[in-house]
This record gives C-alpha cells, sequence and structure tokens, in this order.
C-alpha cells in the first residue's frame, strides 16, 4: 500500500484554506447559537407551561432530526418555492454560506440551550434565594447569579457541543461550500488519494479542536477560579 | 475459455453502490438492480462463477476492494490514472460521454465565449466535475455537489444556469417529473471515459471479466441488458 | 409524500440505526464514567491518558475513526495473523466496528459531561461517605452518582441525540442505516424531498421515545430535592 | 406599645407543606428598633416564619406590612400567594435584611464581591463606595485581610461573619436574623452582639431566630416563643423568660437552665 | 492518666494550606471513654484538626493511632501524608464516627436510607436490622415519622439530628463531633447531651467542637483549648473554665461569662 506524503504536502495550503471557511463558520453560527440558546435555556427552565412550550418544540425539532436534513431544508427546500425567490430575503436564502450559517445556528441553539438549561437548575437554591434576600431583581439574579453559576457549571459540558459544531460544519460541503470538508473531497477527486486527505484533513481538525480544547480549559479555569484557587489570598 | 477456474467454488464477492440509477439502485425490497446489476449477472453467469453482489457506500467503495471486503467492484466506475495506481481495471463494459443540461428553451451555446460567467454544476468526485473544471473552470462559475441529485435540485432552484453531467444518468433524469423543465443542449462531449470493473492490484480477475465482456458483447446478451435502459448503444 | 414503497427499506434502517445506537450506548457509557474518573483522579497518568483520548477522539472526524477501526482494523488483525503463518482475510465484524467506533466517540464526549456534573457534586457528599467507611467504589455508586445523573442528563440526552444521527457515518462501512437506505431510495426514485423528509420523521419518532426517557430519568434523579433549604 | 410608626406587621400569617400546616396564623407587630427575638423548638416554623416575610416561602394566608406600606398580595398556584408586583417585592427586599441559617454565600465571588454586589447592582452605590463601605464592615466583623478569599476557603464561622456583613451592607430597614450566632464561638457572639445592639440603636427593627438564651435576654425588647405554628407566648424577656404563663414555655425555659 | 487502653492517640500534628500554616503540631491523647471538648475561637483549626483525624484532610505531618493500630501514613504529593493502605483507612474510618458542621446529608436518599446506608453498605448487615436500628435511632433523637421525607424538606435542627442518627449507626469506637449542637435549640441540646452520656457510659470516646460552654463543662473528662493552631491549654473542665492558666485562655472564659 502506499502512503503519498508528497500529495498532502503539495495541497496543504488548500486545505488550510477550508480550514479557514470551516472556522469563519464554527465561530458565527457558535455565537449566534449561544445568543440564541441562553434565553431558550431559560424559558425552558421556567415552571410556567406556556412559556417552556416554545422552547421544547424547538429544541425537540433541532435535536430530532438530521443537521444534514436541516441544511437540506434550509437550502434546496426554500428554493423550492417561488414565494421565496422572489421575497427580499432571497440574497440572503441564494447564498450557501447563509444557509450554512442559519442553519448550524439554530442547531446548535437547540443543544445548547438543553445544556444550560440543566446548569441553570443545578445551581443551589440558597445562592438564589440569597439574592432575591437582597433585593435583587429577577433579571439581576439571573444575569449576575444564576447565569454566571451556570455558565461554570456547564462550561465543560458546553465544549462538547462546540466540538460536535466544528465537525458537523463538514456538512457544509453538501451545499457545495469549500471548507475543510468540502476542500478535502475536491482534492480527493482529483488526486484519489482519500486515506492521505482524510488523514491530514483529520489531522487539521484535531488541531483546530486542540486550539478550542485549550480554550475551554483556560476560559473554566478563570470562570471556575473559586474551585481552582487552592489558598486565601 | 473453458478450462475449469482455479476458483471455481469460491464466492466472487462484486460490491456496486446502490444509489446511481439507473446503473446501480435498489427496488423497493432491498434488491440491487440495475444496468451494472444485470451485466455483473451476465458476467457471472458468463464465467461460470458464484457470484454475491453487496451494496458498499461510494466513500468507502475502493478502501473496501483494498481490505479484501470484497473482489470486485462493478459500479460505474470510470478508468483514471489516479485509481490505476491502487486497483486494476478490466476491459471497459461501456464509454461515457459528458453533456450540458439547461432549462428548455433557455438560449445556452455551449462554447466557452457564450459560457462565460455562467454558474454551472456538477458532481464532485466525478469525471464530469472534473472536466468542468480542467475546461471551463477559468470562465464559469464551478459549484460542486456530493450528488447528481443535489446538482439537479439547485439546477431547478435557479441557482444554477446549468449543470455538467454523464449523458446516460442525466438522459433518465430528464425523463422524469423533475426534469420536465430541461433538456441537453449542444453536442455530447466524448472524452474517452471508459467504464470498467475494478480489482485488486494483480488479481487476475480483470483478465477474466475482460473475456467475459468480450464474450456478452458477441453473443448479443449485451444488447439485450443495453435495450432495457437505453435506445442506443453505450458501448 | 411518496416512498414508493420502500417503507420497509426504511424501517429496516430504522432497526439497524436504533440497534446501534443502544448498543454503542451501552459502551459509550461505561467509557464516560471510566474517563471523568480517570480525569477527576489525582494520578497524573490517569488524567494524562483520559485527556489525550478525549482531545484526540474529540478533534478528529468520526468518519475518520470508523474508516480507521473498520479498514484499519482488519489490516492490523490480519498482520498480526500472518506473523503466527495465518495468511487467510480476516474480517472485523461491520456491526462491531460500527459500536466500536461509535462508543469510542460517544465516550469522549460523555467523559466531558460526567466531568461536568461530578464536579458540582459538593465536596462534602464525598467526605461524609468516606467518613463512614466506605469504599471509592461504594461512595461512587451509592452517594455521588445517584446526584450525577441529575446534571449529566441534559447533556446525556443531547449526545445521544448526536449518536442516533452519527449512526449515519457507519454507512461507509456497508450498513444499512437509516439514512443510507433514505439516501439509496431517493436516488432510485429520484424524490429526495420524500425520503430526506420520511427520515427526517423517524427520527423524530426516536426522538419522542428520547426525550420521554430521559424526562422521565430526570424526574427520578429528584431534581427538585437540590440544595434543600434549611 | 407605642406610638411609634409600625416597622414590621405581620397579620395572620399561614404555611402549608402540602397537608403538612407549619405556621397556623402567626400575627406580630415590630416598632421601629425593636428587637424580637423568636424562639422555640426544632421544626417549630421559626425559620419557615422569617422566610415568608420576604416571600422566599410563599404563605398560604396573611398580610405582610412593611414600614407602613403594605405588600399587595395575590393568589398563586396551589394555595399560595404571591407578590402582585414584582417591582414593589424587590424595593421591599432591599429595605429587609435576611441572614440565612446556612450563609447561601455566592461561591464564584471573592468576600469582597460577595459584600459589594448587592449595594452595586440594587442600591446603585458606586463601586468605589461599596468597597470602601464593605472594607468597613469586614473589619468590624474581624474578617480584614480575608477580603479576596473564596467563601470555600472560609471556616464555618467566617462564613456566618461573611453573610452577615452582606446583609448589613444593604443598611435595611429590617433585619432577619435565622440563627445567626450558631457556627460563632463565645467572644464572636459577643462581638455580633455588639453589632446588633449598634444597628438597634440606629433605629433598625431585628428580627432574630436563636436558640441563645443568653443573646436573646439579653438583647431583645421582645420575645416570641413559636409552638407548632403557632404563637405560644410573647412579651418582654423578663416575663417570657422568668415568669411565662404557658406550660410548654416554662417547661423549655427549665431545660434551658437545666 | 489512668492505664485504660489509649483509644485515640494523635502526635503531633501540622497541616498547612499553601502558606497557612493551619495545624502546628498537635499532640493528643484520649482513654477508652473519654470524652474531650475542643474549644477555640473561630479560625483557630478545630475542625481541620478533626478531620485531620480520618484523613479527610491530608496532615503535612504527624501520627494516628487508633484504638492501638496506627494509621500507616506515606508521603504525598505536595508536602501531605496519604494512608499507605486504602483498605485500612476504611476500616478504621467505619470505626471513627464524623458528624459534620454542615451536616453533608445525602440528599437524594430519604431520612431512612441516609441512615441505613453505612451499616449495609460497609458493616453488611442486613436491610431488616438496619432499619430496625435506624428507626430506633430516629426515635433517639426525636424524629420518628419524618423517615420518609428527604433531607431538603427538614429544618435545620432537624438535618442535624439526622447527622447524628446516620454516625450513631455505625456504631463506632471513637466519635468526631463537629459542633454537633449549633443547630440545636435548647431541649435539643439536653437531649442530644444525654444521648452522648450514654455512648460514653457504653465505653465509646468522643471528641467534641464546641461552643457550648455549659455542654463542654457537663459532659467533658477533659477540655483543650486550641489557639492558632497549638493547644494553649489541656485538662479537666474545672481546671480549664475556673483556673486557666494562659492568658489567652482567660480572656476566652471571660467573654464567656460575659
Ligand atoms: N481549604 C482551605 N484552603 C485554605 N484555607 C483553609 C481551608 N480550609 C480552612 N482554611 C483556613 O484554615 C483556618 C482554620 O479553619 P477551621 O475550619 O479549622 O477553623 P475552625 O476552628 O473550625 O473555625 P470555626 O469555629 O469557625 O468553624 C481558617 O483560617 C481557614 O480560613
Ligand atoms: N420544603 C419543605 N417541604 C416540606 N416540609 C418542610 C419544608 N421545609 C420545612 N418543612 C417542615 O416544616 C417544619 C418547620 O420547619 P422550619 O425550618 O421552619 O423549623 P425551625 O423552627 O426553623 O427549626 P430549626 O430550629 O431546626 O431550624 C419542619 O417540620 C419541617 O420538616
Ligand atoms: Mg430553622
Ligand atoms: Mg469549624
Amino acid at each position: 500500500m502506499s502512503w503519498e506524503w508528497s500529495v498532502i504536502w503539495e495541497y496543504f495550503p488548500k486545505l488550510l484554506d477550508g480550514a479557514w471557511l470551516t472556522l469563519e463558520l464554527v465561530a458565527i453560527s457558535g455565537i449566534l447559537g449561544l445568543v440564541i440558546a441562553v434565553p431558550m435555556a431559560l424559558m425552558r427552565a421556567s415552571d410556567n407551561m406556556a412559556i417552556k412550550a416554545l422552547p421544547y418544540a424547538y429544541i425537540f425539532f433541532f435535536r430530532g432530526t438530521p443537521l444534514l436534513v436541516q441544511i437540506f431544508l434550509i437550502y434546496y427546500g426554500a428554493s423550492q418555492f417561488d414565494a421565496v425567490k422572489a421575497s427580499a430575503l432571497w440574497p440572503i436564502l441564494r447564498e450557501p454560506y447563509w444557509c450554512a450559517i442559519i442553519a448550524f445556528s439554530l442547531n446548535t441553539a437547540a443543544y445548547g440551550a438543553e445544556m444550560i438549561r440543566g446548569a441553570i437548575q443545578a445551581v443551589p437554591k440558597g445562592e438564589i434565594e440569597a439574592a432575591m434576600a437582597l433585593g435583587m431583581s429577577k433579571f439581576q439574579t439571573i444575569k449576575r447569579i444564576i447565569l454566571r453559576r451556570a455558565a461554570g457549571i456547564v462550561l465543560p459540558g458546553y465544549s462538547n457541543e462546540v466540538l460536535l459544531m466544528l465537525k458537523s460544519s463538514a456538512l457544509a460541503s453538501t451545499i457545495t461550500l469549500l471548507d475543510l470538508t468540502g476542500m478535502a473531497r475536491t482534492i480527493i477527486a482529483r488526486t484519489y488519494t482519500p486515506l492521505e486527505m482524510f488523514f491530514a484533513a483529520g489531522m487539521v481538525y484535531l488541531a483546530m479542536a486542540a486550539v478550542l480544547i485549550l480554550c475551554f480549559r483556560l476560559l473554566e479555569r478563570r470562570l471556575n477560579k473559586y474551585q481552582f484557587a487552592k489558598r486565601p489570598i | 475459455a473453458t478450462a475449469p477456474f482455479a476458483m471455481a467454488g469460491d464466492k466472487v464477492r462484486i460490491a456496486t453502490e446502490g444509489a446511481y440509477a439507473p446503473f446501480n439502485m435498489m427496488d423497493n425490497q432491498g434488491n440491487l438492480i440495475g444496468f451494472d446489476v444485470e451485466i455483473a449477472e451476465a458476467l457471472c453467469a458468463e464465467m461460470k462463477a458464484d457470484c454475491e453482489i453487496v451494496a458498499q457506500d461510494w466513500d468507502g467503495i475502493i478502501p473496501g476492494l483494498r481490505a479484501r471486503k470484497y473482489d470486485a467492484i462493478i459500479a460505474s466506475m470510470s478508468i483514471t490514472d489516479e485509481r490505476l495506481r491502487v486497483v486494476d481495471f478490466s476491459e471497459k463494459y461501456y464509454a461515457n460521454v459528458l453533456a450540458f443540461v439547461a432549462p428548455k428553451g433557455t438560449a445556452f451555446e455551449t462554447t466557452k465565449a457564450a459560457l462565460k460567467g455562467k454558474t454551472i454544476g456538477a458532481q464532485r468526485a466525478t469525471i464530469s466535475g472534473q472536466y468542468l473544471e480542467d475546461n471551463f473552470g477559468d470562465i464559469v462559475n464551478v459549484k460542486l455537489y456530493d450528488t447528481q441529485d443535489n446538482a439537479y435540485l439547485d439546477l431547478a432552484s435557479g441557482r444554477l444556469d446549468g449543470i455538467m453531467s454523464d449523458k446516460f444518468p442525466a438522459y433518465d433524469w430528464l425523463r422524469t417529473a423533475d426534469g420536465e423543465g430541461f433538456e441537453f443542449k449542444g453536442e455530447d462531449f466524448d472524452i474517452n471515459d471508459e467504464i470498467a470493473i475494478a480489482v485488486r492490484k494483480g488479481d487476475k480477475l480483470a483478465g477474466k471479466f475482460s473475456e467475459a465482456i468480450k464474450a456478452i458483447r458477441a453473443n448479443g446478451k449485451y444488447a439485450e441488458i443495453n435495450a432495457k435502459y437505453f435506445p442506443f448503444d453505450i458501448y | 409524500m411518496d416512498l414508493h414503497g420502500y417503507g420497509d427499506l426504511l424501517l429496516s434502517g430504522l432497526w439497524v440505526t436504533i440497534k446501534l445506537a443502544l448498543v454503542s450506548l451501552f459502551f459509550g457509557l461505561i467509557i464516560g464514567l471510566a474517563g471523568a474518573t480517570a480525569k477527576l483522579s489525582s494520578s497524573r497518568v490517569a488524567r494524562g491518558i483520559a485527556t489525550a483520548y478525549t482531545t484526540i477522539v474529540r478533534g478528529i472526524p468520526e468518519l475518520l475513526l470508523v474508516l480507521t477501526l473498520y479498514f484499519g482494523g482488519s489490516q492490523l488483525l490480519m498482520y498480526f495473523a500472518s506473523m503466527f503463518g495465518y495468511d487467510e482475510y480476516i474480517d472485523v465484524g461491520q456491526f462491531s466496528a460500527a459500536v466500536a467506533a461509535l462508543a469510542i466517540a460517544f465516550g469522549a464526549y460523555s467523559t466531558e459531561v460526567f466531568r461536568m456534573a461530578m464536579q458540582d457534586v459538593p465536596k462534602g457528599q464525598w467526605e461524609s461517605a468516606q467518613a463512614m467507611g466506605m469504599t471509592p467504589v461504594q461512595t461512587f455508586f451509592r452517594i455521588i452518582l445517584p446526584q450525577v445523573w441529575r446534571l449529566a442528563i441534559p447533556g446525556l440526552g443531547n449526545l445521544f441525540q448526536v449518536l442516533l444521527k452519527d449512526t449515519a457515518l457507519v454507512s461507509v462501512v456497508g450498513l444499512n442505516e437509516l439514512m443510507r437506505q433514505a439516501s439509496v431510495g431517493a436516488a432510485t426514485t429520484k424524490s429526495p424531498f420524500d425520503f430526506y423528509l420520511a427520515a427526517a420523521i423517524l427520527y423524530l419518532l426516536l426522538t419522542v421515545g428520547t426525550t420521554l426517557v430521559t424526562g422521565l430519568l430526570e424526574r427520578m434523579s429528584k431534581p427538585e430535592l437540590r440544595g434543600g433549604r434549611a | 406599645m407605642s406610638n411609634t410608626p409600625l416597622a414590621l406587621e405581620l397579620i395572620d400569617i399561614h404555611k402549608s407543606y402540602g397537608e403538612l400546616e407549619v405556621l397556623k396564623g402567626v400575627t406580630l407587630k415590630a416598632n421601629k428598633g425593636d428587637v424580637i427575638s423568636i424562639l422555640g423548638s426544632s421544626g417549630s416554623g421559626k425559620s419557615t416564619l422569617l422566610r415568608c416575610i420576604n416571600l422566599l416561602e410563599k404563605p398560604s394566608k396573611g398580610e405582610i406590612v412593611i414600614g407602613g406600606e403594605q405588600l399587595k398580595l395575590k393568589a398563586g398556584k396551589g394555595n399560595e400567594l404571591e407578590a402582585e408586583n414584582p417591582r414593589q417585592l424587590e424595593q421591599l427586599r432591599s429595605r429587609l435584611g435576611f441572614v440565612f441559617q446556612q450563609f447561601n454565600l455566592w461561591p464564584h465571588m471573592t468576600i469582597l464581591e460577595n459584600i459589594m454586589e448587592a449595594p452595586v447592582q440594587v442600591l446603585k452605590v458606586s463601586k468605589k463606595d461599596a468597597k470602601e463601605r464593605a472594607l468597613k464592615l469586614l473589619a468590624k466583623v474581624g474578617l480584614t485581610g480575608k477580603e479576596n478569599a473564596y467563601p470555600a476557603h472560609l471556616s464555618g464561622g467566617q462564613q456566618q461573619r461573611v453573610a452577615i456583613a452582606r446583609t448589613l451592607a444593604m443598611e435595611p430597614d429590617v433585619l432577619l436574623f435565622d440563627e445567626p450566632t450558631s457556627a460563632l464561638d463565645p467572644e464572636l457572639v459577643n462581638e455580633v452582639l455588639a453589632v446588633m445592639k449598634e444597628l438597634a440603636e440606629e433605629g433598625r427593627t431585628m428580627l432574630i431566630v436563636t436558640h441563645e438564651m443568653r443573646f436573646a435576654r439579653d438583647v431583645s425588647s421582645q420575645v416570641v416563643f413559636l409552638h407548632q405554628g403557632q404563637i405560644e407566648e410573647m412579651g418582654p424577656p423578663e416575663q417570657v423568660f422568668d415568669n411565662p404563663s404557658s406550660e410548654r414555655v416554662k417547661e423549655f425555659m427549665a431545660s434551658h437552665k437545666g
């Protein structure tokens, strides 16, 4: 079995181009997703059935169906309707780039919301009561105590979500985007060295993931300083 | 070729993709059907070999062959230099030609000058995709799809002005309801693309398949199968 | 939605998906618990191994993992066998390779979920059990684990959803799970929307089941008793 | 009772957990500057009563008036009452200090941050001023030097004192203490006692759940004895301690002296 | 000191958190049946000392002998000592009862389950016997009827009593109490005191960190006064309370009487 390192070196710059697009997609939809996830999580943690219903359905749908199908519906599905094509949204929905970002954001928001909800519900009641007893408003309590504590609790688990998204962003290649996977597949089609290219792309993914994991570590250390600090200062 | 095969009694395991109509696909009972499958059966009958045909996802199809999960691939696979480095091929069993497909009634000339600036789709990792990139890549906006179906969908969505595709499967699609509004444009591109059977490097099976292909061409079996799918000879 | 009679085919794919997901879940949970325990242990070696495992497995695409185990696995086995003079073809079963890959991946992710949950159990809970003379194993299974579920279930539920869909990756090793059957149907009949929609609905049905089960588990873990008042 | 305005008035407070009726109609008035000790055996409903005052526990019936302002209540889920207007509740709560039996410090904030949080967020005090005040309070409770430590690194008594400082930082009109000295040693009890006396002199009103009889006798203007969710006896300390009319209280006091 | 075998012997225990040296060499002997009260101001290291005895906190130096059996220690990470043999540690721990300042009940188990857990898991007592014993203990601490409640639904004092019952269920030889009465009212203090006296008569040894002077005086055979991580004074209660030699202790006792 021949293993061709030379192909990897030759096409490596192209892979990096793809990796850049991947990072862009993950960063933008990661942030948008978080922005959607937090209110969803808060609503989902509520005791009120009416408030809970929307995030419940949302999470159910977006966790329940494959991301591939979601991308497929947004990119190909929307364009089946002439009304969509005539609408003001078409310039955005026309672009595979934005379709990918919409799909990824909505998807990661559903997973994120579920995790954050778990963390919110794990914040000890006494700490919340202390805030309320001091006259902090609901909003202040949520912002300063509940979310801040939930952030510290959820962080290790949330890294999963971001890493999973990093890798499922490969589905962008199904709508003609040349992200890392799309690029690798295109190169494979030219050179027919699938093992080498999948390996090389895998290593680039691994490198990106390692950096993300490191960032999460550092963030965790910062947010949960009180758990790591060994002695009073 | 009447001498008993050394491997008589041994099973020949053949892989096909099962998602490339009308060449290989699955009926709703889960049986593999299509041109490739019928050719494979005819060849096995000719070779008096005991054959088993399995479905295998395209991405893993060559690694699977090399890992000896099966012995041959009959899945409308083109002979390319890159593939020749890792597998051997039999003689061709049909020849692929390429063609442009675009909406009916649009002016769509297939000259370089006329195509300038247009958005053209093709399936990634196919001869058509490569041909499009190599010959028109500098003047048209090339979009590559994982599956031919997705390219068709985007043609219908209006994101694409046209697609370049293998002619025979496109011919099949143009006859469906979705393909109604579209047609072939311009001349076919005969790029000397030969479709053949892949086997592991150095496997004698290649020669045996080649002989069997000749035999069914000669005895009319091939023509019989061909006629079921296309009103013209695709060899 | 017209499935052209391919409904049975889809259902057979669904069954493969369910089997794959449940078996992988079982092994993945075991790996995850072990991984989290290692990550929180005081042994540098255990922590190092667990960190390398979660970093690498969470870092590389699942597809690569599947391919490596399936194709690499049988080559590795054959290589060793040939050293003992056995030259026949050895197959790594499709199902076992797929389960191995999925469980290894699930294990890496669930390690983080379990770690997150374990960190949240107050130290006093470990201490009071150990002060009673309970062994670390008893403490873990009797005192800590029941409290870990409460926080872990939402995260594990997420991962199971991902796992259900990751089973689609193993079509590359020739397993005809739901997504593969849908694309076969789509390609043959040329009606992709019908088939992807059907697949989505079947996945949603699985989600109904998953949601019911996780909801039940969550209620059993008694979240309302968290941090009582005094 | 004098003519000074009432700082706190509880009228017929009831509270049930499911079948269990924990408070069976408690009515209580505190004048400005009053220090009221609440005694009673474990499980008699002392903490519950205190928690009902600022609606950490939702009473099933009753009225709450703070500094002449009635907390508007409406029927909520179950048979619980809830605040009609969350703004009013927050506003009243910021004037009601509460020190928890279990401290409930925020683990992710340093001691200093714990104390500064509410003044900055609720009273909109500038950070600089809040810090100054916090440091003064830390000195008052004897914790100078610990300001950058996290709660997890303090001893039980230290945490208790931080919790008191956190509440005092809000300069509340009425202070509710749930066993503020249970984790303190006698010296600290004296210190905290001194702080409380100071507060009483400043005109603040205090309700204190405590098991420290000596403390209750020394500091209170009124002593309330709770028994099975009702006020069994109420009056100046001399009366309740030395001359109780109720049999139950007599018994309780006997064991105390015992 | 008598000739009875030593139940517990601590020799030169040291403990630091980073720079902060909390215990600076504590040596202490307890005979079988001794009841030793540990006094000292907040932050003096009382809880830390207790926690070092069963290695919940790893001492940096020192020896621990329980019932004549030396706990084998070896150097661990940092400058901490750890158990050489986990089996031995578990075995010794099952003979050392510990009641936590913060209770640390297991929230996912009912009261009954909390009490039955360790006897069933560690001592392999049958469920039936464990349940019987648990119900008896619950009666002893006055909580009959609460056996199926969860800790979150109990008052502070009730939780404290469950914690005591949970420890007693192991019938340990040596009992370590970290402020066992801090959340109890005077009546319950008396009850718990009675329970403890019983235990002492059964020949069990007790170390009690407490702020209750009266309790310490009544029940202890020895009183230890801890100050800044060292034993400042030690002796029978009459001596330490009424006639202390150390200035520090005099001061402390004065404030107690204050
Ligand atoms: N994990 C820790 N890290 C750093 N310092 C600590 C830690 N635990 C305790 N300390 C410090 O050690 C000292 C002794 O604490 P300890 O809990 O033993 O006090 P204590 O005598 O029990 O006080 P109290 O009566 O208030 O309970 C305190 O100054 C405390 O801040
Ligand atoms: N959330 C709850 N659910 C059910 N019962 C509860 C709940 N909280 C408290 N109780 C019960 O209400 C009663 C009164 O509790 P409370 O905490 O007010 O007592 P307390 O007088 O403060 O006692 P202590 O002196 O021990 O703190 C107790 O019997 C307790 O078991
Ligand atoms: Mg209470
Ligand atoms: Mg202590």
